[in-house]
């Protein structure tokens, strides 16, 4: 393959911002919404072109069906020594090829779509511009040739998502948004760096290929290296996942994720649920190999990603802001993701059922990004129409939404792992492989998945039916058509997707593999799914007090799981109360009276002294005759004892 | 072995020294003062005569005793009403003077003390004539004082210059 | 005398100062300014051109244009001139910044005298950098320190003559012992009855400073430097100091002039005293790696703007002191990287301080906001200046950044392997976190500045930039986005230098 | 009886011989042509100093030893009193305004005689190599100028200054030729060099009393701490021309003089007697000053402390005991004539124009009097050692003087000397910042200087500005040092 | 019994601390005046003791005093005419009213 389509599919995007970011102001909105949407759009084509030349075009299978990584190019951007070097690059391989897919994909729907939704923002060029950067950034994280160029790709996301979050920065809580979204996540990059730090070190490389192909023999020199109890690999294995942690809002550091909804929707659909936030899970796909000889660590991804799932899972089921619920959900998913790599070791250097949980977890990602982006672009709809983020100020919707209303449907089924659409394809492979890594593994994920099919469906009726409060004369209505083709087109996506044959195209050693479903375990996850949309239903279809009811039943719990379990008011007591008030204003109160009260009492003590010597000059003569004649005996007499 | 005289003569004039050197800085009347130190010159000159220094004796009484005194005299009673008595002094002050001087007395004169060929008697001399002393303070060679000589023949003639420019009234 | 490139970097600011003296108004006085300062960016573009034609030609030598001439015969004093990579770094970074700096001070009060110090400022720093001389590098070095005080004085606000004294005496004390380090490596510079020299190239030659001296010398010459590096406990100017100057001077002073500290750290102290810098680099270790967290902690509190950037300069210039104390090839390139980098950063940073300040007469964050809907070209620029300043790739500041704590890794992890204590990894480590602290105190500014609402409806009525500050910010953003959008060519220019000098004489690689 | 003996006083009789025109004109010229003296005198007293100059650059200024070896003359004596020419020169030229006001008429030619009979004075300290001599120059250099302190008749401070000067001085002069006497009854010799051989072992309490009352009364010249403290107050109250003359060429001359009484005389008893007390009184000058400086208002106390601790930095120069050393003292000698002449003649003219010497009456004055606050500002960073003034160049060689020494000791003194420099640069920036920075209601107004005053102030200008760039001046300075017989001593 | 030098030296130094402590303590200006010439008389002296006693081949000490005699003289004279000047420029001569200038 030659260099031009790669090198375009990166360049056109980053051309676009420039082009946005500089010359947007003085372009009209149509025309800089357009230009962008052109420039999406041929990203896009190139993206599928050179994806689609790499699933199907034979010269980058080998013989024996694997499909070949291939580097189609590698300049050199920074070189530290010899061997560490910072390559930009562009790696071909399945799940780069199949980000670029989802990325484009997405990005080109939501540009079309914020033609519709962004319309009369004030900003709009600017909003375009900061979608290409984001764009830019994202495909280069993904076509990353080595662990510092995803570093730092990884690092341009985040900025991006930042300038996204805080679109609106005369909203206080957007500002405050954005800057919780950068600074979580750049305590996680810092795991991340002194990740690859450590892991450098031993390796002497950065680069992916390397690193993957030959683990083994690459990290031989971290072989009997511990470090406070724990091998080397593994502290810097977790030390990365740290760093997917924040991004893709794992447990402790997830808490960033919700308020990042304050973003535009679109934005949301783009970054917050279908690309940046799956990076974790890619950045861990990416290292796979590297993982497989670290039994703790796959441990400690999976455990993550199991607890996160539960936790954000019953987080869910009480929100009230739909786009929170759909945040949470994401978050849900994502450790599904998560749990799923985690599951496709066996803990002892190898994979686990065919490393069936590889294979799953990029499904997953694969059909998430579409249903979820779908999903939050209905809600973007919803909110277009009614100008609020609680479903308080929604309900019986169905009425003036129905193409909403379908493809929202779409979206929960799928979501919530109904055949045929998407989701459930995915979701039982990940089912199935975290049955074959334990039991209660499967078990506990099945809970998950029923609470996911319970809270989407709650937010569903609650959205569509209950009661429906006073629109006023402004009554909602499905929004324009530049905004309904992503969504009827990510619904029939959504539809179809579970159906490709995905075992063929992305798999840990990028052999083909066949799916297949469990029918034990589809028949009893349908079920539950099932059992959790006909509770939702019970309780949300009409405006009946039974959730009223049940909330006063379980005070504690209700209020934990709407308080997300109070997290934020945790990192608020530690950032706030000891960061800042421990930390910060003693030291610069320290710098201020201890330091620079030093210095400046070297001042003050030499000013004393001057005040102090100054009756030696007391104007008498005699008295300088006293001290002349002192002075000179003491020189002398003091000599004297010393010659002595 | 000196006689009897000398050692006889010698008490005296040290004696003398000693007790108006002393009166001189303390006694609260300015004239007598001047009177003091009358003495004392007058004592020192008897030293280098005893020590046979005739012309530096004869020296000494003239230009201290004959002139620097008389100055003094004449500035005394042009500044000051005659029997006028300074005010007491101030403790402090003595104290400070004290100090000074027993500092000084003490350092000092164990630093001689503690010399021993300051204990030696005087060898017999010549007695520099006239002469001598003459030649050496015109010679340009070695102990000559031709260049002192001249030197010190400026520095009388600006002191004249600066008395005059000072005390002169405009 | 006049053949050698390198003597036009002092000669062009002493024909500016001529000029200047007989300018009659503003227009002739921004005429030699801008005319000057172009003059000094070609100058360095011109010798960087043919250092690299030079290197590309395979000359080996570790500085070139090297000349020397007779000075104090006597003391064997000499002019002599030599750059390497890292100087025509340096004065590239100076010659930008004079530029941006000239037109950031465009419509000062009484131009001709504030011109005529800037440049007499400028007069050492490019002295300086071009030195090879011990004593005439210190004579520089002091040239650059005194129009601080005038400059700052005269032109600053605030409590301005308590900074400009404060900064000046705590200079001026590093400097003293910086002069005793310096004679004191004079004295040793050669072996028993050898010629002694103040030539930096022969004192590194003969390598002859005894062990013992070494371990003297060394922290006078380093503290000495150190001072004006912002080392912690020695780095209280900078904040009163740098909040006091006008903009012009802020820029210069932090931009260039802090940067003669470390410099002059690794190119006098570790240059010729491997040894007690081996041994003795623990110390200071030790204080920088304070700095870089103290200082981004101080950031996070502060509410002036000015106060903010300083303490970040703090933070900053102490990751250059560290990683030059890593003694490592990478940490050093970093280090340098770092100079540039923060150079071009924190002038902008004070650039746009300045024109914020200039508009709105305050520079507390709590009395401003939304800017962004004011001045949109400002805050535009401040956000990239804090973006440079956080370490996003592709602006100057995380190349620098990644190079040094790459490096230092390096270091640290060999010497904790090979039982030499962890120290360096520790404190690498540490240094790490200041990314994110940079990040705390970055987003606050921003958040808090530019973003929100409009704190004070009188400020609705400013004016966003004029042409002349447009293109001094513009200047200053492009350099910050060429060094982190290319930064192999950066480290090719500076890496080069490493092998043929520094190591040999740490006996590395 | 050989007279020709007195030829090779060649500088001394040149200036007698000035002395003897001035003296002349004064008495004899008509009243009308009065005025001229002060520019006469100037005239005659550069020829005196070219012919001076003339004669080392020919070569005739050879070393030679007269009168029994009690006067002694070699290139880099000459050199010095050419130095102290080139001071005198500029002070007189800074004089000129001063010596023509009215207040003056009367005793305009007494002041250039009495001037000129210190130079005299000095001369024969520098060139002295017998105690007596030595005595009579001291006396020669610091009795007149009693009366030069007292030429304000009309101000108070100048009696009391003149007073002050004078009951010290002669205190001091006692206290010395106690020290002498002590000298003598232990080596029966005032030959320096004969006191040099007899002194070595017979170090004894008495010596050290005798070196103690030595430096006493040298320093006291000085300005040396504890002998310092008649400084401040008789250069307050003396006229600015004569506080000036004063504070440079007194003190240049005395230091060299001192340089030599100390190598020459107690040279061999170096490190056993003197040394520590040096260190001693150094450390004790430089911090001193610079405390009693800092609290300064007047300008011309605030630069009688300055130049007190300036003392102690050319102090430096002899306890380096060598050649570098002494070479550096005498361009730091040389220096500091133009840099605080630069200071002075601001001074003068300032007061000669409104009579203010307070340094409040300096705020603003850059904006009144931009060229004169220039020329002060020179001189303070000269005086404080920045580059590119000669000031830095002079400290910076005089600190490297110092340290060829590398024991431990210098370095310490040299390090606490080095962090001095901070507090006395923080004085003369409060100058500066007088000048520069503070505003004022009424400022000094605008005023035009006197033509001479104006040049005396761009000579030093051009010292300040040219004498630390321009090499030749340090190298020939060191090459006469390095040769001279003062470095013969060092070495043994 | 012999008379040594040292018997000479000891009233010279103490009439060289009686003028030392008369200097410090009396107010009057020509009192001090006084005092000093005490202690140059006390330095003459040891000069000529000193030469008598210990180098009396030769006359250095002698001279020295002599000129020491002629340089008092002067310094006497120069100090009692500033001391006139003084006297009639405040009709005072206590030295501690000279205190204008100080600190």
């Amino acid at each position: 393959m030659g260099i031009t389509l790669p090198l375009l599919i990166l360049a056109i995007p980053l051309f676009m911002f420039l082009l946005l970011g500089i010359a947007g102001v003085k372009m009209s909105h149509k025309l800089a919404g357009w230009l962008g949407c052109l420039g999406m759009g041929t990203t896009l084509v190139l993206a599928y072109t050179v994806a689609l030349t790499y699933y199907f075009c034979p010269e980058f299978t080998a013989e024996t069906g694997e499909r070949i990584q291939t580097i189609v190019f590698n300049q050199t951007w920074l070189a530290f020594t010899q061997n560490l070097v910072i390559s930009l690059g562009f790696l071909l391989d399945p799940i780069s090829a199949l980000m670029l897919i989802v990325i484009t994909t997405i990005s080109f729907l939501v540009h079309l779509y914020s033609l519709g939704y962004m319309e009369g923002e004030k900003g709009f060029q600017r909003y375009y511009a900061f979608l290409s950067l984001f764009s830019f950034s994202m495909l280069g994280l993904v076509v990353a040739t080595n662990i510092f160029q995803m570093y730092i790709f990884w690092e341009l996301v985040g900025a991006s998502s930042y300038l996204l979050i805080g679109f609106y920065y005369t909203k206080h809580s957007a500002v405050a948004a954005s800057k919780k979204a950068f600074i979580v996540t750049r305590f996680a990059d810092l795991g991340f760096l002194i990740g690859i730090l450590v892991l450098s070190y031993y390796s002497q490389t950065f680069d992916f290929l390397k690193l993957t192909t030959d683990s083994q023999w690459v990290l031989a020199s971290t072989q009997g290296a511990t470090f406070m109890g724990a091998s080397v690999l593994t502290w810097a294995l977790v030390l990365i996942f740290t760093g997917g942690m924040g991004k893709s809002a794992m447990m402790p550091l997830h808490i960033w994720l919700p308020d990042a909804m304050e973003g535009p929707t679109p934005v949301s659909a783009l970054i917050h649920a279908a690309t940046m936030v799956v990076a974790g899970v890619f950045l861990v796909a990416r290292m796979f190999p590297v993982y497989l000889l670290e039994e703790s660590a796959t441990m400690i991804v999976a455990v993550v990603g199991a607890v996160t799932a539960f936790y954000a899972a019953m987080v869910a089921c009480t929100q009230i802001d739909i786009k929170r619920v759909l945040a949470f959900s994401t978050i849900s998913q994502i450790a599904f993701m998560m749990v799923s790599l985690g599951v496709a070791s066996n803990g002892n250097g190898d994979v686990c059922h065919h490393g069936l949980g590889y294979m799953a977890s990029m499904f997953h990602m694969f059909t998430h990004a579409m249903f979820k982006a779908l999903l939050f672009l209905g809600a973007g709809a919803l909110i277009h129409a009614v100008h609020s983020n609680d479903y308080t100020a929604m309900g019986g919707l169905s009425r003036y939404m129905p193409v909403t209303r379908w493809t929202f449907l779409i979206g929960c089924l799928a979501i919530a792992g109904i055949p045929p659409f998407s989701g459930f394809f995915s979701k039982d492979e990940i089912l199935s492989a975290a049955y074959a890594w334990s039991p209660f593994m499967g078990v506990w994920m099945t809970i998950v998945a029923a609470m996911t099919a319970f809270y989407m469906f709650r937010l569903y009726f609650l959205i569509f039916r209950w009661d429906e409060p006073d629109y006023g004369h402004h009554t909602p209505h499905d929004p324009p058509l530049p905004m309904m083709i992503p969504l009827v087109f990510l619904a029939a996506v959504s539809c179809v997707a579970g159906f490709i044959p995905f075992g063929h195209f992305v798999t840990w050693n990028r052999m083909p593999y066949d799916i297949h479903l469990d029918p034990w375990i589809a028949c009893s996850s349908v079920a539950v799914a099932i059992c959790a949309i006909c509770l939702a239903a019970y309780m949300y279809r009409t405006k009946n007090p039974l959730p009223e009811k049940m909330k006063n039943a379980m005070p504690v719990l209700w209020d934990w799981c709407h308080h997300r379990f109070y997290w934020d008011e945790l990192y608020m007591f530690i950032t706030h109360k000891i960061i800042f008030n421990g930390v910060c204003r003693p030291l610069a109160w320290f710098d201020r009276h201890i330091i620079d009260g030093t210095m400046d009492s070297f001042a003050a003590v030499t000013n004393k002294l001057s005040r102090v010597i100054a009756p030696l000059q007391s104007g008498q003569v005699q008295m300088y005759v006293f001290v002349y004649i002192i002075g000179a005996l003491l020189l002398g007499g003091i000599t004297v004892l010393c010659l002595i | 072995m000196d006689s009897v005289g000398s050692i006889i003569l010698y008490t005296i004039v040290s004696l003398t020294i000693v007790i108006f050197s002393v009166l001189a800085v303390t006694t609260r009347k300015i004239l007598r003062a001047a009177t003091y130190l009358l003495f004392t010159l007058f004592a020192t000159a008897v030293v280098y005569f005893m020590l046979d220094y005739q012309f530096l004796g004869a020296v000494q009484i003239a230009v201290y005793a004959g002139g620097i005194l008389v100055l003094f005299v004449f500035a005394i009673l042009l500044t000051s009403h005659p029997g006028h008595s300074s005010e007491p002094l101030t403790s402090k002050r003595r104290a400070l003077g004290l100090i000074a001087s027993v500092l000084m007395l003490g350092v000092t004169g164990y630093s001689l003390l503690a010399r021993c060929n300051f204990f030696n008697a005087a060898p017999e001399a010549a007695n520099p004539d006239m002469q001598q002393i003459g030649t050496a303070i015109l010679s340009t060679g070695d102990n000559g004082y031709l260049l002192p000589f001249e030197a010190i023949s400026v520095l009388l003639l600006a002191c004249i210059i600066g008395g005059i420019v000072v005390a002169r009234k405009r | 005398m006049f053949e050698n490139i390198l003597i036009y970097f002092v000669v062009i600011p002493l024909v500016m100062l001529g000029l200047l003296a007989l300018c009659r108004d503003i227009k002739q006085i921004r005429a030699v300014a801008v005319v000057g300062s172009l003059g000094l960016i070609a100058l360095s573009v011109v010798t960087l051109v043919q250092y690299l034609g030079m290197r590309a030609a395979g000359v080996e030598d570790p500085m070139l244009f090297v000349d020397s001439w007779t000075w104090f015969a006597p003391l064997n004093i000499h002019l002599a001139v030599g750059v390497d990579g890292i100087s025509i770094a340096m004065l590239l970074l100076s010659s930008i910044i004079v530029f941006a700096g000239s037109f950031a001070s465009w419509t000062i009060k009484e131009p001709k005298a504030f011109f005529l110090w800037l440049i007499l400022l400028s007069v050492g720093v490019f002295g300086f950098f071009i030195s090879i001389d011990m004593f005439t590098m210190f004579m520089f070095y002091e040239v650059a320190l005194i129009p601080m005080y005038l400059l700052i004085g005269v032109w600053g606000s605030g409590n301005k003559n308590y900074s400009a004294m404060k900064l000046t005496l705590m200079l001026m004390g590093g400097s003293a012992f910086l002069m005793m380090g310096l004679i004191g490596i004079y004295y040793h510079s050669a072996p028993e009855g050898g010629q002694l020299t103040w030539n930096l190239l022969e004192i590194v030659k003969n390598a002859s400073i005894p062990h013992g001296w070494q371990s003297f010398l060394f922290p006078m010459t380093f503290v000495g430097f150190g001072v004006l590096g912002a080392m912690f406990p020695f780095h209280t100017w900078s904040p009163d100091g740098h909040a006091s100057a006008p903009t012009a001077v802020s820029m210069l002073h932090a931009g260039v002039l802090m940067k003669l500290g470390g410099y002059g750290c690794f190119r006098v102290a570790i240059y010729t005293m491997p040894q007690a810098a081996h041994e003795l680099s623990w110390i200071f270790l030790i204080l920088t790696g304070i700095s870089v967290v103290y200082g981004a902690f101080c950031a996070c509190v502060k509410t002036d703007l000015k106060y903010i950037n300083a303490y970040s300069s703090v933070s900053h210039c102490g990751l250059v002191l560290f990683a030059i104390l890593m003694l490592n090839e990478t940490a050093m390139t970093g280090a340098i990287m770092q100079m540039l980098s923060h150079g071009l950063m924190t002038a902008l940073f004070f650039a746009l301080i300045g024109m914020i300040y200039g508009r709105t007469h305050t520079r507390e964050i709590t009395q401003m906001g939304g800017m962004m809907q004011i001045m949109p070209y400002l805050s535009v620029c401040y956000v990239i200046a804090g973006m440079a300043s956080l370490g996003l790739p592709g602006l100057s500041g995380f190349v620098a950044e990644m190079t040094i704590f790459v490096g230092s890794f390096q270091a640290g992890m060999t010497d904790y392997l090979a039982g030499h204590g962890s120290l360096r990894l520790v404190f690498t480590i540490i240094a790490c976190c200041s990314i994110v602290i940079t990040a705390v105190y970055i987003l606050r500014v921003v958040g808090k500045l530019l973003f929100g609402p409009v704190h004070d409806e009188h400020h609705r009525t400013l004016t966003d930039a004029t042409w002349w500050e447009r293109l001094s910010t513009v200047t200053l953003i492009i350099c910050v986005a060429a060094i982190g959008c290319f930064p192999n060519f950066f480290n090719n220019l500076i890496n080069f230098t490493f092998k043929p000098a520094i190591f040999s004489v740490l006996g590395m690689n | 009886m050989d007279y020709s003996q007195f030829l090779a006083m060649k500088q001394e009789i040149a200036l007698l011989c000035v002395f003897l025109l001035v003296f002349l004109y004064d008495t004899f010229m008509p009243r009308e042509s009065q005025k001229g003296l002060p520019v006469f005198t100037v005239v005659l007293m550069l020829l005196a100093t070219a012919a001076g100059f003339c004669s080392h650059c020919l070569g005739t200024s050879c070393q030679s030893e007269v009168f029994g070896g009690m006067y002694f003359t070699s290139p880099v004596v000459a050199a010095i009193k050419t130095i102290l020419n080139i001071g005198v020169v500029i002070v007189l030229i800074q004089s000129i305004k001063w010596a023509g006001g009215e207040l003056m008429i009367m005793r305009r030619g007494e002041f250039y005689e009495l001037l000129l009979v210190t130079l005299f004075g000095m001369y024969l300290m520098v060139s002295a190599r017998h105690f007596l001599v030595f005595v009579i120059g001291l006396e020669c250099a610091s009795l007149p100028l009693a009366a030069m302190v007292a030429f304000d008749k009309n101000r108070y401070e100048s009696h009391e200054a003149a007073i002050k000067y004078i009951l010290t001085a002669v205190f001091s002069s006692a206290v010395f030729m106690m020290g002498l006497s002590f000298v003598y009854g232990l080596t029966g010799s005032l030959y320096f060099d004969k006191i040099y051989a007899a002194v070595f072992g017979a170090e004894s309490t008495l010596l050290v009393m005798a070196v103690a009352f030595v430096i006493a009364g040298i320093g006291f010249k000085l300005s040396l701490v504890p002998f310092h403290l008649w400084t401040a107050d008789v250069y307050q109250g003396a006229p600015t021309s004569v506080t000036s003359y004063l504070s440079v060429i007194s003190k240049g001359a005395t230091a060299f003089a001192f340089l030599v009484v100390m190598a020459q005389v107690f040279g061999s008893v170096y490190s056993q007697v003197w040394e520590w007390m040096m260190y001693a009184l150094i450390i004790l000058t430089i911090t001193v000053g610079n405390l009693f400086a800092i609290r300064q208002r007047n300008m011309k106390r605030f630069l009688a402390f300055s130049s007190i601790s300036q003392a102690g930095y050319i102090m430096l120069g002899v306890i380096a005991y060598n050649a570098l050393g002494l070479a550096a003292m005498m361009f730091y000698i040389l220096v500091y004539i133009f840099s605080n002449l630069g200071a002075f003649g601001v001074i003068g003219a300032i007061e000669n124009a409104t009579g203010k010497v307070s340094m409040d009456d300096y705020r603003g004055l850059s904006k009144t009097n931009p060229k004169l606050s220039f020329v002060m500002m020179l001189a303070m960073f000269s005086l404080a050692g920045i580059p590119p003034f000669a000031g830095f160049f002079s400290k910076f060689f005089i600190f490297t003087g110092a340290l060829q020494g590398a024991s431990v000791a210098i370095y310490v003194l040299v390090l606490i000397a080095l962090i001095n420099t901070i507090i006395s640069l923080y004085y003369y920036l409060l100058v500066v910042k007088a000048m520069y920075i503070s505003e004022d209601e009424c400022p000094v107004k605008n005023f035009k200087s006197a033509c001479s005053e104006r040049i005396g102030m761009w000579i030093a200008v051009a010292g300040i500005l040219f004498l630390g760039l321009v090499s030749p001046v340090y190298d020939t300075l060191i090459e006469l040092a390095a040769n001279s017989e003062i470095a013969t001593y060092f070495l043994r | 019994m012999e008379l040594k030098a040292i018997y000479f030296l000891i009233p010279s130094l103490i009439m060289f601390c009686c003028g030392l402590f008369g200097f410090i303590t009396r107010r009057n200006m020509i009192a001090m005046l006084i005092s000093l010439e005490l202690m140059l008389n006390a330095v003459d002296m040891n000069f000529v003791i000193f030469n008598r006693f210990l180098f009396p081949g030769q006359l250095e000490g002698m001279f020295f005093t002599l000129f020491a005699i002629a340089i008092a003289a002067a310094e006497t004279a120069l100090a009692i005419a500033i001391i006139i000047n003084v006297f009639r420029a405040s009709h005072n001569i206590d030295v501690r009213t000279l205190n204008e200038m100080k600190f």
